[in-house]
């Protein structure tokens, strides 16, 4: 991807992305990594931004955040670049956190994490795209509260992200009138969850929350047919793929989860404002690689979008592409959702940038 | 002359064998006592337990008024006593010179963060470990080969190297396991002449021994084992001539015999 | 006359490494090597301390990354939760992982060879456990962040030059303590008890407490390096601190040979090269795709261990024997079927 | 005429730098008992091991029965019943008395049956009665006699042809040196056992010899009939002292 | 009630699988002294092997067949090209290398599997069954069958066969062992095949259970190793025991305390019966110091 590099002075917009291709955190980032090498190619093929060509430094972390440290000075330092994408994990994009603010670059994390981005105050330099777990967790709640079930468990995966998504759920239990009656997780190599999901069953749950990517929540549906547990089971936005589907078999079957729109971008309403972007990149990243994007796909979108926004408005420096993206970006319609951010907010997303969706007949269907 | 080592009434057991039953003795100052038996006889068992490897099943050993059959083996050394092992057991990786080195470690008392920051103390002992270990590989003969890994070594050499290195902790009591096994005729005779000069130099010894010949010449007392019991006690004449030892161990005590 | 084993070891061979790592960054400017050197620093101090366990104690640990974690989230917490000065946190960040290695070094004393290792593995998980799940003081699995920088008279050490001399200097004085400890008398018991730990202590050398000493030692320089690396990234995250870390420095130590001090410096080099190698193939050589990458990594370290089994030091002990003066050799005479002790590592 | 079992030819071996067999040559008749001779580390256990395929030698060729196996691998050696007792007996320590002495029988195991095999197994029980008494115990809790008494059984149950012992009464008692010895002699009159055989005890393996060969310095500096080398002035000064005890 | 025994069905079938993954370490330990740290790859091998030969649309039995033949044969293959090419390495090496080979092996099942978890279907019809109130799956009481099978098979061949005192002859004193004309060359290949066998049978037994994924090899390694330790290195009834309990406290201890900590739970539990029982529950003490 530095093939520009020996032609001389040609000018170039540099932008640097790290992801996690490999490793634990690799089902999230490779869509994240695809996507980025998938925009780069279509940016350049149309001519680059305002004629120049962007050069997207692709960097793989392996998930762990003392590579995602090494390539992140690089990045800066030896490449020089505008603004750095990524990093996939928490524990990554916070070590990037530290250089980004030391160095004064621009950074775009997809990471779950709250504290990535918050106090915003804190994080000058640093931005979010992944829908927020807040509002996966909102989502989720609402809906629970319309169904009028109160007392509900948790079953989520022991790293990072399913204990950022407990930390919400645990957060905004309140404000909906949740009660938690069961809080357990998992490992993310378990094989067999039934003792959990027996404490669950006697616990007096109404419903069951899985927060995790597969194949726990696979594990976890099947686990709860073979239990005979036939309370709603809800998911997060961590499977939102036909893979949850093909892994969980019948089991799946009523499984709901909240998730961005580009899980099904045939589904939702032709005068939803992200319907255009989410069927062009859903079927170009279908042609290229042949699997879904899934979520994931969306949030190495929506970060490289972002910074081509900022450089087509004219930013030509980091302290101006952060600027820009601090105080310019009002109601940027992305893939993930429409991105509205300002010095009190560096993730800008609503919670009506999630919908849900449930199995139906072996497809993710738009519920609402 | 008083007694160094009392073993009383020992007794050992392993699971349903009893390796040693009931026995009794002492050791004097500035003795060679030796230990011999048949095969399996408890002799090196006995050793194991003087030593400190394993504590009596039984009974009770006094060194110098302090009971040791249920100290630990390292506390044994700094008090006095020091061994050499049937099956080899030295230092393979490490040279002669450090092998012997070893050997003062008692003798010096540096802790880790004087070693470890180089304390002039520090340098002052291993200055003395050093010269010292020269000494004694002098005195064993051990000189042309101070650099070479004890692993490398024939065994003549290796039998060497346990006693120098049983030496360097200045023993009062040196206990020899079967030094002279494997050794040829002319290295048995030398290996006599050297454990007599240590004796001379007022270190008691107590030895196991198949090698009849050095056993008559070197010893003061002989001590028989038998099935875990002793069944003889006294001169090296009065043993060889015992009816209960030639039964047991010695055979008839005739050539003739072999080349039937 | 050469006088090997004896506290002779000269100034030479440290003077010539610590020359060699003032110029490197002048060799090789640019930041990725530099943020590579400095871990490769830190993991140098955290596998100097594990070679001597190894090397010289002849104990294997598989839960060195548990101590190395405690040392950083010590300092981590204690300086952002509490405010305190990163230079108080030091002796917090030495001392915790020592007293747990005390603790934990009375119960294991029981134990050897993979039963050990397998104690050790235990250990380092339930540690892991920990600071995954005890979210109110640790943040839990996403990290810990907005870790201070250590200042000195005013000076912020932050990543880059200063904090890879910082690092540097570390190591340089673990390497140097470490040296002393093997030239000493203490060095010579431990390497005694390597090879009997009988004769060992009919020579009256204390085997349990040298063990316990060194173990205390090992932990505490893993305790250091989870300072340095704390204080170098404004986050850290349990992930850091689990099994890999384990075995990536028990690599490091088993790559270079344990039974020099050099041994572990190379180790835990050799492995940033190899993945600097890797990650330069990955960039020149199409096929070689990042998913490459841990095949290839894999395949170096088989190589390594089948054509450089007492690992990279002692293979080349001679050669470098000219530079350094003081690697302690290990001579590995192929003695054929001496009958060993059962399970001893 | 008596014809060679085994023959050495010109055979040199190095550990590394240091040569420990400098062009050795020599042989063994069917139906001898050799002795092999010499100070330590004269290079007497390296000549076995190579003989036994343990060590392959650098230069040279050995024949059993004419047939060459120099570079025949040692578990294929044994199965020619060319069979060796290690010098520091090497008993399997971890495995009971029994059980090592099954292994003894291990390359004819499927040949001779496990009714044979146990009637050997009480045949070197009624040489050697104290393993009878521990068969159950480990082999390396034994004493070292004992442990070299399992050693020569376990060489037994492999029934030789040609037995190559290195020290067999290293650490034995003076009583079960002669009974060992005697044996061995015992196992050439009655089964035709060719013996070569290393031993410290000079006067007591050249007694029960019919040749010995001395070696010095990793070569062979002296053959002869047992009484020719017992009366050799130069060896009653270097193994047996001045008076034949 | 019907709770605890949701949770002692759950931990049973689940430690079924460690002890069979413990005993392929018992296997190669017993002959070799290597602790093969790549033998969770195998389990990986074995689970998306036959998922592969599932998919080409070969039958359901034959392919279990293959599978464990073709798992055999990498198992064979990687004694053959890697630790026999160690020789002068000593046993923390050999870790180090099988650690390399583990990773290595990963590392290509990860390219040519891709790094999504796989489905397979179960041996038999896995309509849950009902034991005292508590559910058993049909492929849960397979995992167990097969278990006490190996079990079985391997505890006749180690003690009771002439191979099995050959294996054992190899591990303690190979070169006496050669001189008794058991080639340690020999023993060790087959115990690496034998081992990838076992190996490729958990993976095989697993596969319907959790989702086989190029990466579910460590877990499943470490989890074997410890029931292996646990049990008493190179017991192989050690081996099921350590296995089993293993199992159960993790399932217990997710149940009753928490099931975040259910890990520490279960390796706190491993760290204390080291400490009662140092050479683990069926192991045995090192020689005495019998022959000094
Ligand atoms: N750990 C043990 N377990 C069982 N029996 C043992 C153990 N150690 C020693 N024995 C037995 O105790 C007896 C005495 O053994 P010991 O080693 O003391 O004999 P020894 O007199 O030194 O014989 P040798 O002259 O052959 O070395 C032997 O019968 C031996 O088998
Ligand atoms: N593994 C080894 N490595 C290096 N040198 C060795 C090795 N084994 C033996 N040697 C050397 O080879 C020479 C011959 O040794 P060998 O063991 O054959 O002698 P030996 O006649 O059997 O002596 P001993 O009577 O002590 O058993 C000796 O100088 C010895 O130091
Ligand atoms: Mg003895
Ligand atoms: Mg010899």
């Amino acid at each position: 991807s530095s093939e520009a590099d020996g032609e001389g002075k040609k000018e170039v917009y540099k932008i640097g992305a790290i992801y996690s291709k490999t490793g634990p955190g690799s089902p999230l980032g490779e869509p994240e990594w695809n996507a980025t090498e998938l925009l780069e190619k279509q940016i350049n093929d149309e001519g680059g931004i305002n004629g120049v060509p962007v050069d997207i430094i692709l960097a793989d972390d392996e998930s762990t955040p003392e590579k995602a440290t090494e390539e992140m000075n690089r990045l800066i330092n030896d490449e020089k670049v505008l603004a750095v994408l990524g990093s996939t994990t928490s524990g990554a994009s916070l070590a990037m956190k530290g250089i980004a603010m030391d160095s004064e670059v621009p950074l775009i994390s997809a990471g779950a994490a709250v504290g990535i981005v918050s106090p915003a105050e804190e994080s000058k330099w640093v931005f979010k795209t992944p829908h927020s777990d807040a509002h996966a967790v909102e989502r989720v709640y609402m809906y629970l509260k319309e169904e009028g079930l109160t007392n509900v468990a948790i079953l989520a995966d022991s790293n990072a992200f399913g204990a950022s998504g407990v930390e919400q759920l645990e957060a905004l239990k309140g404000d909906y009138g949740i009660k938690i009656v069961a809080n357990e997780s998992y490992n993310t190599d378990d094989a067999d969850m039934k003792t959990q999901l027996t404490k669950i069953k006697s616990s007096g749950a109404e419903a069951v929350i899985v927060w995790g990517t597969n194949p726990g929540p696979a594990i976890a549906a099947k686990n709860m047919k073979e239990l005979g547990m036939n309370i709603p089971y809800i998911g997060s936005h961590g499977i939102a793929n036909q893979s949850f589907i093909d892994l969980a078999g019948d089991a799946a079957e009523g499984v709901i989860i909240p998730t961005g729109k580009l899980l099904f971008p045939t589904q939702i309403p032709n005068d939803d404002p992200q319907y255009k972007i989410i069927s062009s990149f859903y079927d170009s990243y279908k042609d290229e690689y042949g699997e879904e994007p899934t979520n994931f796909g969306s949030y190495g979108y929506d970060n490289i979008m972002l910074v081509v926004e900022a450089l087509k408005s004219g930013a030509k420096d980091q302290e101006a592409i952060r600027d820009y993206l601090e105080n310019k970006v009002k109601d940027y319609v992305g893939a993930t959702g429409i991105f509205t951010f300002s010095p009190k907010d560096h993730n800008g997303l609503k919670a009506d940038s999630m919908v849900l969706a449930e199995v139906v007949d072996g497809k993710w269907m738009f519920k609402k | 002359m008083s007694s160094l080592l009392q073993v009383k009434n020992v007794t050992k057991r392993f699971g349903g064998v009893v390796a040693n039953r009931n026995v009794s003795f002492t050791i004097d100052e500035k003795d060679i006592t030796g230990l011999i038996g048949p095969n399996g006889a408890g002799k090196s068992t006995l050793f194991n337990m003087v030593s400190a490897v394993f504590p009596p099943s039984e009974g009770e050993i006094w060194f110098e008024n302090h009971k040791i059959d249920s100290l630990p083996s390292h506390k044994i050394a700094p008090m006095g006593i020091s061994r050499t092992f049937q099956n080899l057991q030295v230092f393979k990786k490490m040279t002669v010179i450090e092998n012997v080195m070893v050997g003062l470690h008692t003798r010096t008392t540096s802790s880790l963060a004087a070693a470890a920051f180089r304390f002039p103390r520090s340098r002052k002992e291993e200055k003395f470990i050093y010269e010292n270990a020269m000494e004694v590989v002098n005195f064993v003969g051990l000189e042309d080969i101070l650099e070479v890994d004890a692993g490398n070594l024939p065994l003549g050499k290796l039998r060497l190297l346990e006693l120098a290195r049983a030496l360097a902790t200045k023993p009062k009591l040196l206990l020899l396991d079967e030094i002279a096994a494997g050794l040829n005729h002319q290295e048995t005779l030398e290996m006599s002449d050297l454990i007599l000069k240590i004796r001379d130099q007022g270190v008691s010894i107590f030895v196991v021994e198949h090698d009849m010949d050095l056993v008559m010449k070197i010893c003061d007392k002989i001590i028989v084992l038998d099935q875990g019991e002793k069944i003889a006690e006294g001169t090296p004449k009065a043993v060889q001539n015992n009816q209960r030892v030639i039964e047991a161990y010695l055979g008839a005590s005739d050539e003739e015999e072999l080349t039937v | 006359m050469v006088r090997k084993g004896v506290q002779s070891f000269s100034w030479k061979g440290i003077a010539v490494f610590s020359i060699l790592i003032i110029l490197l960054p002048f060799i090789f400017s640019s930041s990725f090597y530099i943020t590579k050197a400095t871990f490769a620093g830190i993991y140098t101090i955290v596998a100097v301390g594990l070679g001597l366990l190894m090397g010289f104690a002849g104990q294997i640990s598989l839960g060195q990354a548990a101590f190395y974690g405690i040392g950083a989230y010590s300092t981590a917490i204690l300086t952002t939760t509490y405010g305190l000065n990163p230079w108080m946190t030091l002796v917090i960040s030495l001392a915790a992982p020592a007293l747990l290695a005390y603790l934990l070094g009375h119960t294991m004393a029981r134990l050897h060879g993979y039963y050990l290792a397998m104690a050790t593995l235990a250990f380092g998980i339930v540690i892991h456990v920990l600071l995954t799940e005890w979210k109110s003081v640790t943040k839990g699995a996403s990290g810990f962040f907005g870790i201070p920088k250590i200042e000195l008279f005013g000076f912020t050490f932050r990543q880059g030059l200063s904090y890879y001399y910082l690092v540097w200097a570390c190591a340089l004085i673990v390497i140097l303590i470490s040296l002393n400890i093997i030239h000493s008398r203490i060095g010579r018991a431990l390497r005694s008890i390597h090879d009997s730990e009988v004769a060992s202590s009919a020579m009256g050398v204390d085997t349990g407490k040298y063990k316990m000493q060194v173990f205390i030692i090992s932990s505490m320089f893993a305790g250091l390096a989870g300072w340095l690396f704390a204080h170098m990234s404004y986050s850290i995250s349990p992930g850091s601190f689990g099994l890999n870390g384990s075995i990536l420095f028990l690599t490091m130590v088993v790559l270079g040979g344990a039974t020099s001090i050099w041994g572990a410096v190379c180790g835990a080099l050799l492995i940033s090269a190899i993945s600097i190698v890797v990650h330069t193939a990955g960039s020149h050589v199409s096929f070689i795709t990042s998913d490459f990458e841990q095949v290839l990594y894999g395949f170096i370290m088989m190589l390594i261990v089948i054509f450089l089994p007492q690992g990279l030091v002692p293979a080349f002990s001679s050669k470098l024997k000219k530079i350094t003066q003081s690697s302690v050799r290990t001579n590995k005479i192929p003695t054929i079927g001496t009958v060993k002790g059962d399970q001893n590592v | 005429m008596t014809s060679s079992i085994l023959e050495i030819k010109d055979v040199s071996y190095s550990y590394g730098p240091i040569k420990a067999l400098d062009h050795i040559s020599f042989e063994v008749n069917k139906g001898e008992i050799v002795a092999l001779l010499g100070a330590n580390g004269a290079g007497k256990t390296t000549v076995l091991k190579n003989i036994s395929g343990l060590l392959k030698p650098t230069a040279g060729q050995i024949f059993f029965e004419n047939e060459e196996i120099t570079r025949l691998e040692a578990e294929k050696i044994v199965e020619k019943r060319l069979i060796l007792v290690p010098e520091h007996r090497q008993v399997f320590s971890t495995l009971s008395v029994i059980d090592n002495l099954y292994l003894g029988a291990f390359h004819h195991y499927k040949k001779s049956g496990k009714k044979e095999i146990e009637q050997d197994i009480e045949k070197v029980f009624g040489l050697f009665p104290i393993l009878k008494e521990r068969k159950d115990q480990l082999g390396g809790t034994l004493s070292g006699g004992q442990q070299q008494m399992l050693a020569i059984a376990r060489a037994i149950m492999s029934k030789p042809e040609l037995l190559l012992l290195d020290e067999p009464s290293l650490g034995l008692a003076p009583l079960i040196v002669k009974e060992v010895l005697n044996y061995v002699k015992q196992l050439r009159d009655e089964f035709e056992v060719t013996v070569l055989l290393i031993e410290q005890n000079v006067s007591a393996s050249l007694k029960i010899a019919d040749r010995g060969y001395v070696m010095s310095h990793g070569s062979i500096i002296k053959q002869g009939d047992s009484i020719n080398l017992l009366n050799d002035p130069e060896i009653k000064e270097a193994f047996l002292g001045h008076t034949v005890s | 009630m019907n709770d605890s025994i949701q949770f002692l069905i759950s931990g049973l079938t689940i430690g079924s699988i460690y002890a069979i993954v413990a005993l392929g370490f018992v296997t190669i330990y017993s002959v070799t002294k290597v602790i093969n740290l790549a033998q969770g790859e195998f389990v990986m091998l074995g689970g998306m092997t036959f998922f592969s030969l599932l998919k080409l649309g070969i039958p359901y039995f034959i392919a279990f067949l293959l599978t464990i033949v073709i798992v055999m044969a990498i198992g064979w293959l990687f004694e053959w090209a890697v630790i026999r090419k160690a020789k002068g390495a000593d046993p923390l090496s050999l870790i180090i290398l099988t650690i390399g080979t583990a990773i290595f092996i990963r590392g290509i099942a990860g390219v040519i599997w891709g790094k999504n978890s796989v489905k397979v279907e179960p041996f038999t019809n896995n309509e849950p069954l009902n034991v005292l109130g508590a559910s058993i799956t049909p492929q849960s009481v397979w995992v167990m069958v097969f278990m006490l099978l190996v079990v079985m098979v391997l505890y006749f061949l180690i003690e009771k066969t002439m191979l099995g005192k050959a294996f054992r002859a190899c591990s303690v004193n190979p070169a006496a062992a050669r001189l008794m004309a058991i080639s340690p060359r020999k023993m060790s290949s087959l115990s690496f095949a034998l081992s990838a066998g076992l190996g490729a049978i958990a993976g095989l037994v697993i596969a319907p259970i959790m989702f086989p994924s190029y990466d579910m090899g460590i877990m499943l390694g470490i989890k074997g190793f410890s029931a292996s330790i646990l049990g008493g290195l190179g017991s192989a009834p050690g081996a099921v025991i350590g296995g089993l309990l293993l199992g159960v406290i993790e399932s217990l201890g997710a149940g009753y305390i928490s099931s975040g900590i259910k890990d520490a739970i279960s390796f706190g539990v491993v760290l204390m019966i080291l400490l009662i029982r140092p050479f683990g529950l069926l192991g045995e003490k090192n020689v005495g110091k019998g022959g000094l």
